[in-house]
């Protein structure tokens, strides 16, 4: 399992904070409009699963959901150029931040709906199967997903079905700025269990430990098993969203703040590295990153004129808004 | 020449083209026993992996189905009452209808949504009654609301080769509408091309679905007084404008009638795109069910929220009174 | 608990299984328009919940709703009226079957959509609580319901927020043809425990059993508890809906049927009776149902001209369809 | 006189009623935090029993508004984003709306639905930018759009106090407007009930919501060569027939600015209401979305796909160049 070799881990989740700064920067700078949800705190989650599948396996992310992007294998240059809107983007620049997303290495997006992405995900992988294809999937979600009826739908059409579907609960302790507890009656795990699928609570700011929960996991899968849920406990380090940089939000206690970043995936996967391993990614990441930016900085803004470009996979032509 | 009925023709559109094409299959409730009828002997001979019975769990089924498009496939998704599309409408819209724009073209959705018995089923009351379809119009979704059996079998076909989603509704009003047919004519209907189902000079009437056929029998009852020219859009979007603009270019007037609400359906829509580009020599009316419908149960109440005949010809009066 | 009485007990259920019957009748004779979906066979648990609930406790039924409705205690020649659309109806004609309610005793509605009714009964209930009445509520759904994520949001809400409500499951093995291990990953009680719920299985074929478990539930749920969920094992004696009598649909083997027919919740109920006691309440339904039927059929049907009466509780004019 | 937000008006209607009627409560996401703003300090004020912060269910809390309101209370729903309309349109249009017929008039639902931010969020893209009001026109229930401070406040109280469902859409190109206010004439504003926002002679130009804005700075632009009237519909259903007919009656043409999609939108529902009832001098416009639209990500392009200025400019042009 070449994948959870512990330098990679660290590339992954070094890649993904850097990112993710940088890109903070770009919203500061007014570059990225619209603001990001930064997912800082919780790399080593998107890492350590997605080391755990091939690229033609298939992933979906969240409105949080640069690192599962990256981790799955998209080009940060282009995913950069996504998030400035531009022409070179992922998305030629139409989706953003939230709706980045690159089928070429299985992801099907991140996705702007909170519970959404489940069943479209169960719903891919079947079909992939279905043509013979030998192929899982991850699908990432908040803590406050599991309070959306149609993401425990899906738990149930997978489980039903038996389709090898990893889901993956990504547990910050918050939705937007309503902490699990007030959200959630039950437990997150015993969510996945009512529906007869095996469930565990992973810690989810060391990527080894995620990547080994996930491995097992998905090696169930792989040998016939049907879908499992991994609830990653995690903290997210920033904001909700950019915009709260702007107007303060008063919902998590400094103490809480200051003791959930104490444990930082980036830290804890760069421990297991000597300096001089972790200062080669590090330079080779800034490396990646610098080009990214100064890729997506210089590349064009897509033409007004073709704002309307995909809208029908079919080629229909949508009849103007204009007299 | 053999009769086919118009729910036999969804079943023969359906297995024409899961015997056709791999990618196609089907998933709803109930369909293994075709509780519906048009699922009727699919499961037997395409077996599990083709007609998957779902659980009431409509959200993940419908987005089943989008996922399993990204992946290639060409789901068909039977909702047994056409207000199941509320229920999924956040998934079709929101999800389906989006992923290709969004995705700045990487992928399609080609999913069709089949809703056989739309409408007004008599005595199943407020809450099975609804006939949406203006609703998908509005969003930008196709949608096709056929009116006889070719157009049944020739819409659904299209619908499902066709690479964006697609909304199919059977009124309930047309299912046992039987017509003379050459199986071997049968074929695929293009999505928005309309029809002129009765020439005439006088006026033109643009009608929906069932209402084609009260829509026929008008027509006929005026004949001798006013000469009525019907329409049949078949696909509510895209629309025919231009072959609706030769028609009522002919005619100067225009009725509309639809068994969707008044404000905002496609009535209005019609009428407001012909007025940007056809003068008229009067003005255009729309039969329609009243704003805000919801149909109540008793039978007399039911019809007298739906748009009938007797209101067709009002209207039809209406617009040449002032003679032709 | 006097409403426990095998008497009373004996009469609720009695009463709707000829209500029933006499309906049926009615669609053959085409006089109740649309069918309806017969509670034959399930009669135990409307009976059985409501006999522990109040006046001023609230219910919702589903599409085979009858039994909740006359359980709770409306008048059965008013229900009849609304079954044969006349004005006299409990909803004058407007609900039919599917629909029909009494706010007067308590039934907020059967309703037609599979899974929707467990969440407004629990902002009712809370609503009442909140008022400062001392309610609690019921909502009862089949084995399909248990599969709509509305429902299972449902028991978030209530969980969550502790509002008093018993979730009575009808798993009568089938959602219309689907049997209930075709479409349930994990258990029915599962499903209710994932969200912290007590959860409890009851034969549902014997109203004292049921009303057993439903006034315990009740009487907890009055000191303070929070919502519960009885999941009520019983069975369909007839079809899924009345258009079956027409059109014969292959999913039920005529063992099980048979099987499942012989446990009839009148018959359980009714031997705990003497002959004496029967043969009474039967001839007292008898008469209200002959009573019921007559009432309907005299009463006269809706003035067309009324059709959109009440389309806008705020008196709202809708705009006509005509030209 | 003291200036007063959009936003601040929202929150200044939704303390008032809280104060004034105890069976008022709010629930949504983020709603105790405030996180859209527009329940800034409530919950000091309130309290959480009538401040109730939910779980991400969206479903199950509109239904749990709905029950609430059959049991006697006049809850409002927030919705963090216009879609979430699309997630529980079964909620709203199939359950609260059918309520009252369906029982009789056993019962009403008096639901206020409030979405702070409808429309183009620039940057929120596909899933975050819609502007679904002709929904809810086409289904029937109450849809406000107001387009300043004090018909934000004045609409919003209006819906409260409203025994129907009522959805207000707040678009987020209207949440930074002020004005100058007299707190004290603070007033509940009419449902159904439009305005005139400037007087003119030569055409008409309906405006929905934020749009009202930029048909006024329009109009401004064009004072030397067209006279401009601008009605502000402020309730889109109902729709104020009456006012708009006596304004096009006068100046005999129509043009129509809206921000949902073309097809079956408010727009064409104007245009079709105005040509059953008042001849016009020359064909009316509409300036919409595109049909189907959905808002790509990058600003040039989601402007490229919203109504403007320039396309308002040249409609304004096209039903004028025939002379006044
Ligand atoms: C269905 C839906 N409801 C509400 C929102 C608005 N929203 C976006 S993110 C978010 C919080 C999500 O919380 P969680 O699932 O825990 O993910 P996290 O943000 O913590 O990563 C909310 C309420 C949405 N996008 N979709
Ligand atoms: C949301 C929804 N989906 C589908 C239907 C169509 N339908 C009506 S009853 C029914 C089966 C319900 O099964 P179950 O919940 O077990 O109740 P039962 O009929 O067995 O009493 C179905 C599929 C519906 N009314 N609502
Ligand atoms: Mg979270
Ligand atoms: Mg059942």
């Amino acid at each position: 399992m070449t994948d959870a070799d512990p330098v990679r881990l660290y590339r992954t989740v070094r890649l993904i904070r850097r990112f993710e700064e940088r890109a903070i920067d770009l919203v500061r700078a007014g570059t990225i409009v619209g603001g990001i949800h930064p997912y800082l705190g919780q790399e080593g989650i998107a890492a350590g699963v997605c080391a755990a599948l091939r690229g033609t396996d298939l992933v979906t992310g969240t409105h949080r959901g640069h690192g599962h992007v990256l981790a799955k294998g998209a080009d940060p240059a282009r995913m950069m150029a996504e998030l400035c809107g531009r022409e070179t983007g992922l998305n030629r620049g139409r989706g953003g931040s939230m709706h980045a997303a690159d089928f070429s290495v299985g992801v099907l997006g991140a996705n702007a709906i909170v519970g959404a992405a489940g069943a479209i995900l169960t719903g891919a992988v079947w079909a992939r199967r279905r043509r013979g294809e030998d192929v899982v999937g991850a699908t990432f979600f908040g803590d406050g997903a599991v309070n959306e009826g149609m993401l425990l739908e899906a738990f149930n059409l997978a489980a039903l079905w038996r389709v090898p579907v990893l889901f993956v609960c990504e547990n910050n302790g918050y939705a937007t700025t309503m902490p699990v507890d007030g959200a959630v009656a039950g437990t997150i795990t015993g969510r996945a269990e009512a529906f007869g699928m095996p469930a565990a609570v992973v810690d989810g700011q060391d990527p080894q430990q995620v990547h080994a929960a996930a491995a097992a996991a998905v090696g169930r899968m792989r040998d016939g098993g049907g879908p499992e849920l991994v609830e990653a406990r995690t903290y997210r380090f920033d904001a909700h969203h950019t915009f709260e940089h702007v107007v303060r939000l008063d919902y998590r206690p400094p103490q809480e703040v200051t003791a959930g970043r104490s444990r930082d995936p980036v830290r804890i996967q760069g421990g297991r590295l000597s300096d001089a391993e972790r200062a080669a990614v590090d330079a080779e990441v800034e490396a990646t990153l610098d080009a990214a930016v100064a890729y997506a900085l210089a590349s064009p803004e897509p033409d007004p004129a073709g704002a309307l470009d995909h809208l029908y996979a079919s080629g229909l032509n949508a009849r103007s808004g204009g007299a | 020449m053999p009769r086919l009925s118009y729910r036999k023709a969804l079943t023969r559109a359906l297995a024409d083209e899961l015997a056709r094409d791999e990618r196609v299959f089907l998933l709803g409730e109930d369909i293994r026993v075709a509780a519906s009828h048009v699922t009727a002997g699919l499961f037997t001979r395409f077996g599990p992996e083709r007609v998957l019975d779902t659980p009431l769990s409509e959200q993940a089924f419908t987005s089943f189905a989008t996922g399993a498009a990204l992946a290639g496939m060409r789901p068909v998704v039977e909702f047994q009452i056409p207000s199941l599309l509320f229920l999924v409408f956040e998934q079709i819209v929101n999800h389906a209808h989006k992923f290709p724009l969004m995705t700045g073209g990487q992928c399609a959705a080609p999913v069709t949504y089949l809703v056989p018995g739309s409408g007004s089923r008599t005595g199943w009351a407020g809450q099975h009654s609804d006939h949406p379809y203006s609703l998908f119009a509005h969003v930008g979704i196709v949608t096709a609301v056929p009116a006889t059996p070719t157009d049944a079998y020739g819409l659904l076909v299209s619908a499902i080769r066709h690479d964006d989603p697609v909304v199919v509704f059977a009124p309930a009003g047309a299912l046992d509408v039987r017509e003379d047919v050459d199986f071997a004519a049968l074929a695929p209907v293009p999505l928005g091309r309309g029809v002129v189902r009765r020439a005439g000079d006088d006026v033109t009437v643009v009608a929906v679905g069932h209402l084609v056929h009260d829509a026929l029998a008008v027509a006929e009852e005026l004949a001798g007084q006013v000469s009525v020219e019907v329409f049949d859009p078949r696909t509510l979007y895209p629309f025919d404008l231009d072959g609706l603009c030769a028609s009522v270019a002919r005619t100067g007037r225009l009725v509309v009638v639809d068994d969707s609400n008044r404000s905002c359906g496609i009535a209005a829509e019609i009428i407001a795109s012909i007025v940007e580009r056809v003068p008229l020599a009067a003005p255009p009316r729309r039969v329609t069910r009243p704003d805000g419908a919801v149909l109540p149960f008793a039978p007399g109440l039911d019809r007298a929220v739906q748009p009938g005949r007797a209101a067709l010809t009002a209207a039809i009066h209406l617009v040449t009174k002032d003679g032709t």
